[in-house]
């Protein structure tokens, strides 16, 4: 264990630097099952640096919000990040209550990245800005509903030793449930194709379409960010991270980041984009599935 | 005896004002005599004088508890005749003056009448001076108005009469004299035959109900309530119906010597639910805001017949509820008076903006309104709040929730028709017409008056009176 | 024999509450009713006495003046004032008001059954004969469209308090029993004070056009 | 330090206001702020540790001697209300001036200090007659100040449902006080929690407070009334007046025997009001409509935090209990302050503008940058997001609940369904108000009616900067009003022990707090900083090469919430009238959506026909037959008679 003072550089370092390799890693699996090379993996790092040294064009109807709103947001997602534990040796300091902050840290991430789709008085951003806010609401439900699954399991209420998962079936749903709203969340398919160029079928892309150079740095790293949270929390809530030796579990904690984000790969290349009508059916179902595993949670476990 | 001169005095009042030749000044015999009068009541209702048993006529505890609200709300509409029948001086007043002196030397003989035949020639005199005081108009609507007071009411006091010979024939039956004074009566108490008794009762709460206005037999009201100027609606609705529930009181309580009290209390408690319905329901539809002052004191003959069934506590509170309604009643029909001489006709579609035509009339209207419908902290608030107090704490749980339930719809309806003519923009047709309306001091001021009262009677209830309402329960249900 | 006599004419009274009910001309029913008044007035004078007290016999008298002479004066007064066409419309038909009133006499008599009575009026018809009266009132305020026949109406329904009021007569103070008797007499007067100013401000004495209050 | 003397002043000076208000604008204000000082001093004295203020008058009142009391819960209140009827009072010097409005600005004053003064009764009174009194007189002046400009129609109906719902909810309370005078045998309010006979009577407190609070389903009035009233009364109902519902709620469920069910009741039509109350708010169009029905959200969160306090008390799960109630307390404070603030910004764009139709405006932020920052602060306020205040509360109330639910007590099930609810309702005031500000703020105008608009002067300004201050002081450092909301909790009285020290995660959440907003304002100005020293210009919006874009394109009410609407579609009932534009050159075209009141018209308004009919039946009885009048009179002889020979054989 590290002081939680002094470990807070070193985690701040993981997030930010590790981040943005997940998408390359997306991009990549994805290529190698289309058969294509793909984009290098650390493509990422290289768009970022280029946008942070571009210019900037701002729509002439865009109030200072709409560059405020890219910077706090990331400060938000990034702040929600050092909430998380990293595996038993960066656990960092956590407090009872720490993941509702954390929930609601991505909440105003989402209220700010909305705001300045908003500022543009595009019908494409305003599209884009309802969806994101509507289907966050079962989003939210649902991660409340693992959340509190987890609290039960474990009758802790910080993030550093709730996320001690059962084995078994409650493991299974929370894994499933998770994995599903970690799909929404970061707009992967199905419910949204980052790579896709038409408008009126995106929502996470068409929100940032206005903006450009550093601005558009911040939302892509932050985007990253929030990738890599949702995978660390993922693999947190289900594999028994805590009983490993610590360096191990770091160990065991970056192979399931890879794994899940491997995953995602695989789902992208494998899945089609859902038709929006069909996207509240399958986040009910991530809903549900976190139900479940309340429900599991409550049945058996210790305490 | 003053408490003779209080049926006398106006009485006398009365000859020297339809002696009088001067239409102009014989309206100020009006406030002379009704000074007169609240100081005898009040000197009355301070020093009660002892009434013995057997006497007819008497100021006992029951006629000190109501007779002093009657006489005072008679001298403010005395006050607001002064410059009514000024406005009015196209219309001969002679027997306006002197019919009202009667009507009030009359109402204070009923409420002092201890003797059943005595309190029903009294009522049944009250009746008769009442016609042309509501035919004051003398338009046609008035006579018709005034066709149907008198045969519905007729019916009602004549059943009343049988039922006071009913309640004689028990006596008799029971092997008393037949003596029909309430202290004879209720000396008799057991000794009365009961099937005698019952039907009394029956023919009685009919009788004085009608003139009461208890639902079914409320259908002069309106009709009577609507033609008639302000100042005799509220006598009829302050006075003229308390002197009928006084006397379901007083038969009330031989009934319950009788034994009988809580069969009696039972129908009592029924006709005062459905008569506070029937009016919601009628408030809840009338666009005229006569008619509605009308429906309005229904509901409220229901909450006196309702307190009265609650037994004791309740009985003091329908008597500070026959106070708290008279008064306020007497704002809303005074300064009713005000907005339809302004409007012309008294109805929610002529009549619309009186907040703008005549401002302190509506205010005062508006404020009767609430008054009326149990806001605070005006005196129907607390009344009508010790009437639940009284039947929750007599386990009538189901009849405080239709009572509660009444009182909202009819103050859905009384909120719709007030609104609904004090606010908006006046129709152009009817400025013209309400300029030649003034709102001088003299109309403004007696509604004011009694607004007051009644914020004061709630406020600052005095002891004495509250002490008052409890000696007129002891001498109508003595606790063994 | 007094009490015979009594019943007698309590019967005849009865016998005129059904003529009331039949009579569809409005002469035949002011007669009518003055019969039944002076009818009324006699039989205070058979009520079984000592001696004829002055105070029965003054109630007599002014019954008969009252009921029997001025109220009917009064009445046809205002029938000729008002030159209204005698027939009667009714609201509820003369054979049926017949068979109603017929029947309501018989179960007034079967009422007064149910209730206790002295043993010195167990015989007398009087009781029920209130009852036929009253009822027979009602009918007519109830089934009549002309406000004289309503007036009637209402003089019959006295008529038998009347009756009721006879078993009393003698616990009665006199004060009291004037007093009733005055106020009856002033009302029917009002009443047909009314009755004049109707027709002449409505041009009839139709209650069927006195419908404008309404809601 | 005595808050009596003060109470004295505010009462002296309020009093003052209400006379002198008719004709001197001026003195009205400066009597106005001394209340409102005076009443905030000796609020915060009491909350600051000053013992329970009690006085007894000689003088009676209806029969009974006035007793007043300040302790903790109502010192609580009594601090909103000071604040929020003081800056009410600025802020309406301003938007609601004489010259403005000459006739009815004068008896605007005189009604908010009896409102005022009337809603301070309600809170000191100690007696249940005198705390009806205070309640009907705060009832009908509430009313004269939203039908202030009776001109409207729309105005005077939403007056008059305002004063039936709030008549019928006092009746109950007529029912309710009545009660516990005859169960106790006297008016005397205070502590009965040793009475268990009066368990049952929290079901009457709940009905009559609900519907002054605005529970779902007794809300009917409230969007309406506050969407119809002026704004600054519309801040005054929405952060103090309703809450006095809520005031009633917390005094008696600590004063009474809490039945359970009563609690469960509380708990699950809070949660109810919190869902769908914001579901209703997002599908408005209506800007304060939109604010109202927000307002329905934020008590049901209030109720549900009450109600689950309650049962952890009957369960003996004090920790989750005196969280809950701390959250639920500290949200009066925080829904008071950002409510308040929300309302002065739509009245400042109302003013503006002259509509409230937010698909009529756009682009406001050019002309008015302080209501526009403003309003997107207490959108995040009002969203619950950090650092701000909301989410203290917020988090308060879900650590409460999520205590309850992980100690698999007998709450646990509910208490985990209500958390999801109110993360539910979260997510959705969320997109409530980026809905609200953007449409109102963002983009561009939409109609004419926005080229006009200018910024509020310093009166209006001034009150909202210091509600927004508020939000942000809230927000950052919620352990320095900790002791204020554990001395309220402590005079609570109800099965929890009072609340002692801070819990050591709400410090930790302080500083999280603090952190945040730190990194926001550095991150913010560092890209800030960077884009303005590059390159960077100016452009139209991206348009996807469509040559003639209009300010009309831009998204709107309807269809920003139209994803969300169409789940809620069998609740929320949208009207809808579409004419789709057919053939070659179609015609006029066109998609018009209104979201009614859905209890109000699918559920009231049937009943409310049913007594229409009724009534309109039994008026048909009087018809002016003189015959059946007495025919009427011999039924009813008939009636008694029968009903008297029956019951006399019994």
């Amino acid at each position: 264990m590290m002081n939680p003072v002094s470990e807070m550089p070193l985690r701040l370092a993981v997030w930010l630097l590790l981040a943005p390799l997940l998408p390359g890693i997306v991009n990549k699996v994805k290529a190698w099952v289309a058969g294509r090379r793909g984009p290098p993996v650390l493509q990422l790092y290289f768009d970022l640096a280029k946008l942070w040294r571009k210019g900037v064009v701002v729509s002439t109807l865009a109030s200072p919000g709409f560059l405020l709103g890219p910077a706090v947001a990331w400060v938000a997602v990034v702040g929600a990040a050092l909430l998380m534990p990293l595996g038993p040796s960066l656990a960092g300091a956590g407090f009872r209550g720490d993941f509702l902050v954390l929930i609601y840290l991505l909440a105003l991430a989402r209220f700010c990245t909305a705001w300045a789709a908003m500022e543009t008085g595009s019908a494409f951003e305003g599209m884009g800005a309802a969806r994101e806010v509507s289907y966050a609401v079962l989003a939210e439900a649902a991660i409340i509903a693992a959340v509190l699954s987890l609290g039960v399991q474990t009758g802790s209420l910080s993030l550093s030793t709730m996320l001690a998962p059962a084995a078994g079936a409650g493991a299974a749903l929370l894994a499933a449930g998770l994995f599903v709203v970690l799909l929404a969340e970061n707009c992967r398919v199905p419910f949204d194709d980052p790579n896709t160029h038409l408008e009126l079928t995106m929502i996470h892309e068409v929100m940032v379409l206005d903006h450009s150079g550093p601005p558009l740095a911040a939302i892509l790293h932050g985007a990253s960010v929030k990738l890599l949270l949702f995978s660390v929390l993922l693999v947190q809530a289900v594999l028994p991270i805590g009983q490993f030796a610590p360096w191990a579990g770091a160990g065991v904690l970056a192979a399931g980041v890879l794994g899940v984000t491997v995953g995602v790969g695989f789902v992208e290349s494998l899945l089609a984009r859902l038709a929006f009508r069909r996207v509240p059916l399958l986040l009910t179902t991530a809903f549900l599935l976190c139900l479940f595993a309340l429900l599991v949670a409550w049945k058996g476990g210790p305490s | 005896m003053i408490s003779l001169c209080l049926i006398l005095v106006p009485l006398a009042g009365a000859l020297l004002a339809a002696a009088w030749r001067e239409d102009r000044t014989r309206p100020l015999w009006l406030p002379i005599f009704g000074v007169i009068h609240a100081g005898l009541a009040a000197a009355l209702f301070f020093n009660p004088p002892a009434v013995a048993a057997e006497s007819w006529f008497g100021f006992d505890p029951l006629a000190r508890a109501v007779l002093p609200a009657v006489s005072l709300l008679f001298l403010v509409c005395s006050a607001y005749a002064v410059p009514y029948l000024r406005l009015r001086a196209e219309r001969p007043n002679r027997v306006f003056v002197a019919l009202l002196l009667t009507v009030l030397g009359l109402l204070s003989a009923g409420h002092q009448a201890r003797h059943l035949g005595l309190l029903w020639v009294a009522t049944e005199a009250v009746t008769l001076a009442a016609v042309p005081l509501l035919h004051f108009n003398g338009t046609a609507r008035a006579f018709e108005a005034t066709w149907k007071y008198l045969l519905v009411g007729g019916t009602g006091i004549a059943l009343s009469l049988l039922g006071s010979f009913c309640l004689g024939y028990a006596s008799l039956h029971g092997g008393g004299r037949g003596d029909l004074t309430f202290a004879a009566l209720t000396a008799q108490g057991a000794g009365l035959s009961r099937p005698w008794v019952l039907t009394a009762w029956v023919l009685l709460l009919v009788g004085y109900g009608t003139k009461m206005g208890l639902a079914p037999m409320h259908t002069w009201k309106p009709d009577a309530y609507g033609q008639a100027p302000g100042i005799v609606g509220a006598l009829l609705a302050g006075g003229v119906t308390t002197v009928a529930f006084t006397a379901i009181l007083r038969v009330r309580s031989v009934v319950g010597a009788a034994g009988e009290g809580p069969v009696a209390d039972r129908t009592l408690l029924l006709l005062g639910l459905f008569s506070m319905g029937v009016a919601a329901l009628f408030l809840l539809g009338t666009r005229d805001f006569k008619r509605m002052l009308a429906y309005s004191s229904v509901e409220h003959m229901g909450i006196l017949g309702l307190g009265t069934a609650l037994g004791g506590p309740g009985v003091a509170a329908a008597l500070f509820h026959v106070w708290s309604n008279g008064l306020t009643k007497g704002v809303l029909f005074l300064s009713a008076g005000n907005l339809h001489r302004a409007a012309g006709e008294p109805t929610m579609d002529a009549a619309r903006g009186m907040a703008r035509l005549t401002p302190r009339s509506a205010a005062i209207f508006v404020a009767g309104m609430f008054a009326i419908t149990a806001l605070p902290p005006f005196a129907p608030f607390f009344s009508e709040l010790q009437v639940v107090r009284a039947g929750l704490a007599a386990g009538h749980g189901l009849a405080v929730a239709a009572f509660l339930g009444c009182l909202l719809l009819a103050f859905l309806g009384l909120t719709r028709v007030v609104f609904g003519i004090v606010d908006g923009r006046p129709r152009p047709a009817r400025v013209h017409h309400a300029r030649r309306f003034r709102e001088t001091a003299a109309v403004i001021a007696p509604p004011l008056v009694l607004l007051g009262l009644s914020l004061a009677l709630g406020l600052f209830t005095p002891a004495i009176l509250r002490e008052s309402w409890l000696a007129a329960v002891r001498q109508l249900f003595p606790t063994p | 024999m007094n009490e015979g006599t009594l019943n007698l004419l309590v019967g005849l009274a009865m016998g005129l509450n059904l003529l009331a009910l039949g009579s569809s001309r409005l002469p035949a029913l002011i007669r009518t009713v003055a019969a039944q008044g002076v009818v009324l007035g006699v039989m205070p004078l058979l009520i079984e006495h000592e001696t004829l007290d002055w105070r029965v016999a003054a109630v007599a008298v002014a019954t008969i003046a009252g009921k029997g002479v001025v109220i009917p004066w009064l009445l046809r007064r205002a029938m000729r004032a008002a030159n209204i066409e005698r027939e009667i419309e009714p609201f509820v038909g003369y054979v049926p008001s017949l068979l109603l009133g017929a029947g309501g006499t018989i179960a007034a008599v079967g009422l007064a059954r149910a209730l206790p009575l002295l043993p010195a009026h167990s015989g007398s018809l009087l009781v029920p004969g209130a009852m036929a009266s009253v009822l027979t009132g009602f009918l007519l305020l109830i089934g009549r469209v002309k406000a004289i026949s309503q007036v009637c109406g209402y003089l019959i329904l006295e008529n038998g308090i009347y009756l009721f009021g006879l078993l009393l007569i003698h616990s009665t103070p006199l004060l009291v029993e004037s007093g009733i008797l005055l106020d009856v007499t002033v009302g029917v007067f009002v009443i047909g004070i009314i009755v004049d100013r109707i027709q002449r401000a409505f041009d009839s004495l139709d209650t069927r056009k006195l419908t404008t209050l309404r809601e | 330090m005595n808050p009596g003397p003060f109470l004295l002043l505010a009462l002296l000076a309020l009093a003052a206001g209400g006379v002198g208000g008719l004709r001197f604008p001026r003195a009205w204000l400066g009597f106005s702020l001394i209340g409102a000082l005076a009443g905030l001093a000796a609020a915060l004295g009491v909350l600051l540790g000053a013992p329970d203020w009690e006085w007894r008058g000689v003088w009676r009142l209806g029969g009974d001697a006035i007793h007043l009391r300040l302790d903790g819960v109502s010192a609580l209140f009594l601090v909103l209300l000071s604040v929020v009827s003081g800056l009410g009072a600025l802020y309406a010097r301003e938007y609601w001036s004489d010259a403005g409005n000459p006739s009815s600005a004068p008896r605007g004053r005189a009604w908010w200090s009896v409102l005022t003064l009337s809603m301070g009764l309600v809170l000191l009174a100690a007696n249940g007659l005198h705390f009806l009194i205070a309640w009907e007189l705060f009832a009908v002046s509430a009313f004269f100040l939203i039908t202030l400009d009776a001109r409207g129609r729309a105005t005077r109906a939403a007056g008059w449902l305002y004063l039936a719902a709030s008549h019928a909810g006092t009746l109950v309370l007529f029912a309710f006080f009545g009660l516990l005078a005859a169960r106790t045998g006297s008016w005397d309010l205070g502590p009965m929690q040793d009475q268990p006979a009066l368990a049952s009577l929290l079901w009457l407190a709940l009905v009559g407070f609900g519907v002054k609070a605005g529970v779902f389903p007794l809300h009917i009035w409230l969007p309406s009334a506050h969407a119809n009233a002026p704004s600054h009364v519309s801040a005054l109902m929405s952060g103090v007046a309703i809450k006095m519902g809520i005031y009633g709620l917390v005094r008696f469920s600590g004063w009474l025997p809490a039945p359970r069910g009563a609690a469960w009741a509380l708990m699950g039509f809070g949660a109810a009001s919190a869902v769908l109350g914001i579901a209703f708010a997002l599908a408005q169009s209506d800007l304060k409509r939109l604010l109202a029905y927000c307002s329905v959200e934020n008590v049901g969160l209030i109720a549900a935090g009450l109600g689950g306090a309650l049962l952890a008390g009957a369960g003996n799960e004090a920790a989750g209990g005196n969280l809950l109630l701390a959250g639920a307390l500290l949200h009066v404070w925080n829904h008071g302050a950002f409510k308040a603030l929300l309302f002065f910004g739509a009245g400042a764009v109302l003013h503006a503008t002259g509509t409230r139709e937010m698909n009529r405006l756009g682009g406001l932020w050019r002309a008015m940058p302080w209501t526009a920052s403003l309003f997107a602060l207490g959108s995040l306020a009002v969203a619950g997001l950090p650092p701000l205040n909301g989410f203290v509360s917020e988090w308060l109330i879900y650590l409460g609940l999520f205590d309850a639910a992980a100690s698999r007590g007998e709450a646990a099930g509910p208490a985990g369904l209500t958390a999801i609810l109110i993360a539910t309702a979260g997510a959705l005031a969320l997109a409530t108000f980026i809905k609200a500000s953007a449409l109102v703020f963002l983009g561009a105008g939409r109609t004419p009616a926005t080229r006009h608009a200018h910024e509020c002067g310093a009166l209006m300004r001034g009150p909202m900067l210091f509600l927004g201050t508020t939000c942000v002081f809230l927000g950052l450092g919620p352990l320095a009003v900790w002791p204020a909301i554990a001395r309220a909790a402590a005079s609570w009285g109800g099965a929890l022990s009072p609340v002692g020290e801070p819990p050591d995660a709400l410090a930790m959440l302080g500083r999280a707090q603090r952190v945040l907003a730190v990194g926001a304002v550095v991150a913010g100005g560092a890209l800030w900083h960077r884009v303005h020293s590059g390159r960077h210009r100016r452009d139209v919006t991206w348009d996807c090469g469509y040559a003639a874009p209009t300010a009309r394109m831009q998204y709107v009410s309807g269809s920003f919430a139209g994803i969300v609407s169409g789940w809620f579609t069998r609740i929320l009932r949208p009207a809808r009238t579409l004419r789709r534009p057919r053939g070659l050159f179609p015609a006029k075209a066109f998609h018009l959506e209104r979201v009614p009141e859905t209890v109000l018209e699918r559920v009231l308004g049937p009943v409310a026909a049913v007594f229409v009919r009724a009534s309109n039946a039994v008026r048909r009885l009087q018809h002016g037959r003189l015959s059946f009048y007495i025919l009427y009179v011999a039924a009813g002889l008939v009636a008694v008679g029968t009903f008297v020979w029956v019951g006399s054989l019994r």
